[in-house]
């Protein structure tokens, strides 16, 4: 035990009265008033104009009628295992147990646009799907009716990711004989925020920018009930931001995306039925809650006002939530069973459309089964046993609330108004403005939990001594080395059995197309149903930009594209 | 003189395969440096090979591994053993999201520390100091 | 999958929305005001969490004193910061532990305090004369506490807690040697009478509806049989003019139980402030409205703990503490999940104060007061909460109060049937509990550790105890205070001046309780199917 | 003839107050059609008295302070004592897993936990008195 930490228990020990609450700013550092809030604090507020009812303009009270009353929200969950048939075993497991989504998230590898027989990717490969050619996602949606499953991929922070999903997707359904139009589902495609986190690989954002143009425009045309794009606002939080910057890049991130589209000559009705964001539910309770409502109220105004939506219902911002893996502690596993459901209930208060859950085990292994269904009876209960549901918007109204609220579209607004004075949210991804923002967020939130000002139950506050064996069951990888020896094999027999010919026209067709203004989708479509893997792919866009082929720069061209 | 009490100590903070999450080597860096080591960070995305030359070329008395990928047992016992090959006596530290079972394996390759996220920053200063103490003993 | 239910849970009419219509009514000033003032709805207190968390605290106990003594220290090593004491059945009933009526009983469900020895050891080295205690018992386990108080030089003037006192819980146990619920009243106005002049800071009762609500009672149910039975005690008092009514209602404490409905649980919460501040104020006339708070300790339901599955019980004791924190309570109990499988384990204990910790310092929910004061839903179903409460009091009062209600039985029918009601809604789906009525796993549950209490030899230390304490103590003093105790039982002055003195010269907690119950003849409980 | 209705008594064994699920559970059995003789809080003894006076074929107990491993010993001595040695023992309420084994082995045929849907208790008395009628 730390000195610091002797002081905490001796001070617990001697007690004479209970502390007040140590922390009493708001995750975005406002200042709460001393006594309580009533109506004075707002007074500007006109319910027609600011809130509306659920279901109607500005949607400040939630999007649709009756709001979890006629639909709950979609429960997502993310499981992969070192095999297709693994990963399937336990997906059939947490579908069962109330999964709405088909939840794709890739590994390192495809986030670093890697093929698995790269030679920096010779330990870490197998951990996920591993999807380097279309046919490995085939396996992965084998025996699902896409015209049914709602599908989301998870880049997670890497965008071109994203695109060779979607790209891939596409494959197996013209593949399949299947109407891309009918599948559903979602992917991130949020260039922006990798410049401005980097958790994944630095990718040239001229690149990004190309392709998240080249992908929105696509789905919006080629698979209208997929969502173009939902810029990630979790990565932002676990880089650092609060809530005001959340909103504030996150929003102008999502118009400059729309923008792009529309100045491609896509008219907004096709986009403005589809505009999602994924949330993080910070540890803030009330900030999460007005968080949402602000996003929802925000965005409508945008959409109506600077778009020029007629139509309410193109007016809507849907919001995907995910629960922080950065607040699971590795002390004291299952305190994080509480603080996920903290957050997930701020969520659902907050009028969310998706939950996506961390999970209690995540400080030491992927989620295990155990802990899937953990979460997902955590889902049930919000839903079934706490009557939250029961009516639209329940806090609407509040003092305390609606003045946050207020309070978090104000800031954010400034910080909007700041971004585009500056030249636009491309431009500040671009010159390292964002970045610096972002990491000042990360450099204070770290020192806070330093100081112990930002609390941690069990870490920074009433720690134990760990030599208790922590009460979860590890998930536990099996035989690696045949995994990965097995796939090595599998991609080299892949590269050799196809028709080699048509895999180099399709993919030098590719970087050709990139020095054109054309749409790089259906050439990259090309690419994967002609057997090229993923980064062979990202190596001709990459080239065709003037970079280097490998994105890690360790590998060269292959010899049949020389 | 006891290199670890006169001169700084050297450590290369390193980010073995294709895990991305830079935060806890970054942070790991600021945090060494304010405790009067000399740190040298070579990014994300090395191989084995190329953590071994580097902390060999910079000639220094501690390498930190960061992973949170679950490859790290094998690159940190990877590290730890090419530069025994070489007949390096630079120490190995770990840290990152370590399963329960990995650590044994990982402590009789040598590597220690193995701490997780939550550890407070002095516990991780005062585990370098003494390791390397412990590892310079002859140069006295 | 659609939630089915479209009323709360105790049945009022839920609206998909609500808006300001639904509030035009409220005033302000009249109906809610600022935390710390009248009518108190947003909180008794200005700052509320703000300038002081609430009192984490579970109630515990087990074997013996000296074991439950060392349980009390590890809770306070965790950040507990009350004590809350669960004496075992043989306490309860007050019989000693020598009685071989109780033979299997010593240890089970608590700890046995046979005598002001016993008390001694269970808080041999604990702040008590700063961190405040609650006792679960009616009276004499208070006057050793006081005693022992007294020996440790603390002033009993300064000297905070609770005794918990309620004849609603007790009558509900359904335990034998028990006074009929006159007697009951008589007691317990005894003893507040009593404290307020002793140790005026102790909360000399605690109108307790958390069993009754666990049996099955709504929200409102609980809350009018809550204030029933507390309008029972000033009538009496009022009957009697002993003490001015001010000092006698001005420390009553509250506890309550909080369920899975979570905006209902904290309207009845801000509902409850209301009602009280009008009971005392408007109804008895009492001036200073420091008498008319409402201050209460929220227990989270046992009864909705599942024994499939229990890490989920963490989630539902995470939200039932949630809306205790919303609801301004002043004290919490968090239960331990694995409550439906075992006895708390330490890791179970642990987890419970942890999850009070981060709903203190980690969700913000504590930076400002009443966070949900305005909200339209919220402050409708407070309204209709309180009215129901109303219709519910004046229920009761017609049957002639709460104690006579309990004496003609009516209480115990409606204890006997709220369960099997409860039940039939849980067949029937109408209570959605997942992993036991929906979403239940087929699989093979994984396991949760436990903890297996051995209070076999509780008994016999005790017995042992007592023995030596029958030959210690000087016989002459004892038999003559034990005599004066019976003799002001058997009169209608006030018993506790006498039990102080009983206790103080070792009469052990059956023989207290055998005076109280013998003036007025064991009550027979009217249960039975 | 016509088939004689199987008698059940139910008990809490010793003093603690949690009898929500016995009281729960008798009237599951009596809804069914056995005929429930509602003990309440009882000693062993008295239950052995009960069970012999009313010839019960089952005895159900309900525990929720762990004390069953005291009381069930007893009961079960005082019930040979007074000749009702074969009766359907039944426990239910907080039981742990690792006493099943014990319990099984003393004599007690049913143990059910908390979240034990009433039909499967119902159905077990049914199947196991079967014979009786």
């Amino acid at each position: 035990m730390t000195t610091e930490e002797k002081q905490k228990k001796t001070l617990s020990l001697d007690r004479t009265r209970r502390p007040g609450i140590i922390k009493t700013t708001t995750e975005s550092g406002f200042e709460p008033k001393p006594t309580a809030y009533n109506q004075d604090d707002i007074k500007n507020v006109n319910y027609k104009r600011d809130l509306g009812n659920d279901g109607e303009y500005p949607f400040t009270r939630g999007l649709y009628q009756g709001m979890y009353r006629n639909l709950l929200w979609v429960s997502a969950q993310a499981l992969t295992r070192e095999t297709a048939e693994k990963s399937r075993r336990d997906r059939e497991v947490v579908w069962a147990g109330g999964a709405d989504t088909i939840y794709l998230s890739s590994g390192d590898i495809n986030r670093t646009g890697l093929d698995p027989d790269h030679p920096l990717a010779k330990y870490d490969m197998g951990y996920c799907p591993e999807n380097y050619s279309w046919r490995r996602l085939e396996r992965d949606l084998e025996g699902i009716d896409l015209s049914t499953a709602i599908i989301t991929f998870h880049g997670a922070s890497s965008q071109q990711d994203d695109v060779l999903c979607v790209a891939q997707l596409a494959t197996v359904a013209d593949m399949w004989g299947i109407d891309k139009k009918v599948i559903r589902g979602s992917c991130i495609n949020d260039p922006i925020s990798n410049a401005a986190t980097s958790f994944s690989i630095d990718f040239p954002l001229d690149i990004g920018h190309r392709l998240n143009a080249d992908l929105s425009e696509f789905i919006c045309k080629e698979m209208p009930t997929f969502s173009p794009f939902a810029p990630i606002a979790y990565d932002l939080w676990e880089a650092g931001c609060n809530s005001v910057q959340q909103l504030g890049i996150i929003l102008s991130s999502t118009s400059a995306y729309c923008q792009e589209i529309v100045d491609r000559g896509v008219p907004f009705d096709m986009i403005g039925r589809r505009v999602t964001i994924s949330m993080p539910s910070s540890l803030d309770f009330f900030e999460t809650v007005c968080k949402l409502r602000a996003a929802r109220r925000m965005w409508a105004k945008i959409a109506r006002e600077h778009f020029g939506a007629k139509d309410d219902k193109l007016c809507r911002l849907r919001i995907a939530v995910r629960t922080p893996g950065q607040t699971i502690t590795r002390q004291q596993p299952l305190n994080n069973i509480a603080r996920i459901g903290f957050q997930a209930l701020a969520a659902v208060l907050g009028g969310a459309n998706a939950m996506d859950y961390a999970r209690h085990d995540e400080a030491y292994c992927i989620p295990s089964e155990e802990s899937s269904m953990i979460t997902l009876a955590l889902n049930h209960i919000i839903a079934q046993e706490t009557g939250v549901g029961l009516t639209a918007d329940p806090l609407g109204g509040s003092y305390y609330v609606e003045w946050l609220t207020n309070k978090l579209e104000e800031e954010a607004n400034k910080l909007m108004k700041e971004i585009e004075d500056m030249g636009g949210i491309w431009k500040v991804a671009g010159n390292g403005w964002l970045r610096q923002l972002v990491n000042g967020a990360r450099d204070e939130r770290m020192s806070a939990l330093e100081k112990g000002e930002l609390i941690q139950v069990g870490v920074n506050y009433f720690r134990q001594s760990e030599d208790k064996d922590p009460e979860i069951v590890e998930y536990e990888f099996e035989n690696m080395d045949k995994v990965q020896s097995d796939l090595l094999t599998e991609i080299k027999a892949y590269k050799q059995n196809r028709d080699i010919k048509k895999t180099r026209e399709a993919l030098l067709t590719l970087k050709k197309k990139v020095q054109t203004k054309e749409n790089l989708m259906p050439y990259i479509i090309n690419c994967f149903k002609a057997d090229a893997t993923r980064s062979e792919v990202l190596g001709m866009i990459r080239e065709g930009f003037g970079y280097s082929y490998d994105t890690v720069g360790m590998i060269e061209r292959p010899s049949f594209l020389k | 003189m006891e290199k670890s009490e006169g001169k700084k100590i050297r450590v290369l903070v390193a980010k073995p395969g294709t895990d991305s999450h830079y935060k806890g080597a970054e942070f790991l860096c600021k945090i060494l440096r304010d405790a009067g080591m000399e740190v040298i960070y070579t990014g994300r995305y090395q191989t084995s090979e190329m953590i071994m030359n580097t902390a060999i070329a910079e000639d220094v008395d501690v390498v930190c591994l960061s992973s949170l990928a679950w490859s790290q047992e094998r690159y940190y016992t990877e590290v730890a053993k090419m530069l025994k090959k070489k007949g390096s006596d630079i120490c190995v530290v770990g840290g990152g999201i370590i399963s329960k079972k990995a650590i044994p394996k990982l402590k009789e390759a040598g590597v220690s520390g193995l701490y997780g996220p939550g550890t407070p920053n002095e516990v991780i200063i005062n585990h370098i100091k003494e390791r390397v103490k412990k590892e310079r003993w002859h140069e006295k | 999958m659609q939630s089915e239910q479209l009323h709360s849970a105790s049945g009022i009419p839920i609206k998909a929305i609500y808006t300001p219509e639904d509030t035009k009514d409220l005033d302000y000033d009249k109906d809610l005001g600022l935390a710390g003032q009248p009518p108190f709805t947003r909180g008794p207190y200005p700052t509320m969490y703000r300038g002081q968390a609430w009192t984490i605290r579970r109630l515990s106990g087990f074997n013996t004193p000296e074991d439950s003594n060392k349980l009390y220290k590890e809770e306070y090593a965790l950040g507990q910061t009350g004590f809350s004491v669960a004496p075992d059945i043989s306490t309860a009933i007050g019989v000693d532990a020598d009685n071989p009526m109780v033979e299997y009983e010593i240890g089970h469900s608590g700890l046995p305090l046979n005598s002001i020895d016993d008390v001694e050891v269970a808080f041999d080295g604990l702040p008590i004369d700063r961190v405040s205690t609650y006792l679960a018992e009616r009276g004499p386990i208070t006057a050793m506490y006081f005693a022992n108080a007294e020996k440790r030089g603390i002033d009993l003037k300064q000297l905070r807690g609770t005794t918990a006192g309620c004849m609603l819980s007790w009558a509900c146990l359904n335990i034998p040697k028990q006074p009929p619920p006159k007697g009951y009243l008589r007691y317990g106005v005894d003893f507040i009478e009593w404290c307020s002049e002793v140790a005026p800071k102790w909360n000399p009762i605690c109108h307790d509806s958390y069993n009754p609500r666990d049996l099955g009672l709504n929200a409102f149910e609980e809350l009018g049989l809550l204030f029933a039975a507390a309008i029972d005690f000033v009538e009496e008092e009022k009957r009697r003019g002993r003490v001015p009514l001010d000092r006698f209602v001005r420390r009553f404490a509250f506890n309550t139980a909080a369920h899975n409905d979570f905006f209902e649980e904290i309207a009845k919460l801000r509902a409850a402030r209301r009602i009280w501040y009008k009971i005392v104020t408007d109804r008895y006339k009492v001036q200073d409205p420091n008498c008319a708070k409402f201050r209460v300790h929220v227990q989270t339901s046992g009864s909705t703990h599942t024994a499939q599955e229990p890490y989920n019980n963490l989630v539902r004791i995470a939200y039932q503490t949630l809306t205790a924190v919303l609801g301004g309570a002043q004290s919490i109990h968090a239960n331990g999940y694995d409550e439906a499988v075992c006895l708390p384990t330490d890791q179970s204990m642990l987890l419970s104060i942890r999850t009070e910790q981060i709903a203190a310092l980690e969700t913000g929910v504590t930076n400002t007061i009443d966070p949900l004061g305005g909200s339209y839903y919220v402050e409708k179903l407070t309204n209709e909460v309180e009215e129901r409460t109303w219709e519910y009091i004046k229920m009761i009062e017609d049957m002639g109060g709460m104690a006579q209600a309990m004496q003609d039985g009516w209480y115990h029918r409606l204890l006997r049937d709220k369960p099997i009601e409860r039940q039939r809604k849980i067949d029937s789906g109408e209570i959605p509990i997942v992993g036991v009525n929906i979403f239940r796993s087929e699989k093979e549950p994984y396991k949760v550790p436990i903890f297996k209490p051995d209070p076999a030899g509780s008994r016999e230390i005790q017995a042992e105890k007592l023995k030596k304490l029958r030959q210690k103590r000087d016989k002459k003093k004892h038999d003559a205070a034990v005599k004066r105790m019976v003799d002001a039982c058997n009169s209608d002055e006030n018993v506790y001046p006498s039990v102080f003195e009983a206790v103080k010269a070792y009469a052990t907690t059956g023989e207290v309780f055998k005076a109280q119950v013998d003036a007025y003849g064991e009550w027979p409980y009217p249960v039975g199917l | 003839m016509a088939k004689r209705k199987i008698k059940i008594l139910m008990a809490k064994a010793g003093l603690e107050g949690h009898w929500a699920g016995l009281i729960v559970v008798s009237n599951a059995l009596r809804e069914a059609g056995f005929e429930v003789i509602y003990g309440g809080n009882m000693t062993p003894a008295q239950i052995a008295a009960t069970a012999a006076q009313e010839d019960v074929d089952v005895v159900g107990i309900s525990s929720l302070t762990a004390n069953y491993m005291l009381v069930l010993p007893a009961i079960i001595r005082e019930l040979k004592a007074k000749g009702k040695g074969d009766v359907l023992l039944m426990l239910g309420g907080i039981i742990y897993e690792d006493d099943f084994k014990a319990l099984k082995k003393m004599g007690v045929a049913g143990i059910f936990i908390p979240g034990t849907p009433l039909k499967d208790i119902v159905e077990f008395v049914r199947e196991k008195t079967m014979a009786m009628v």
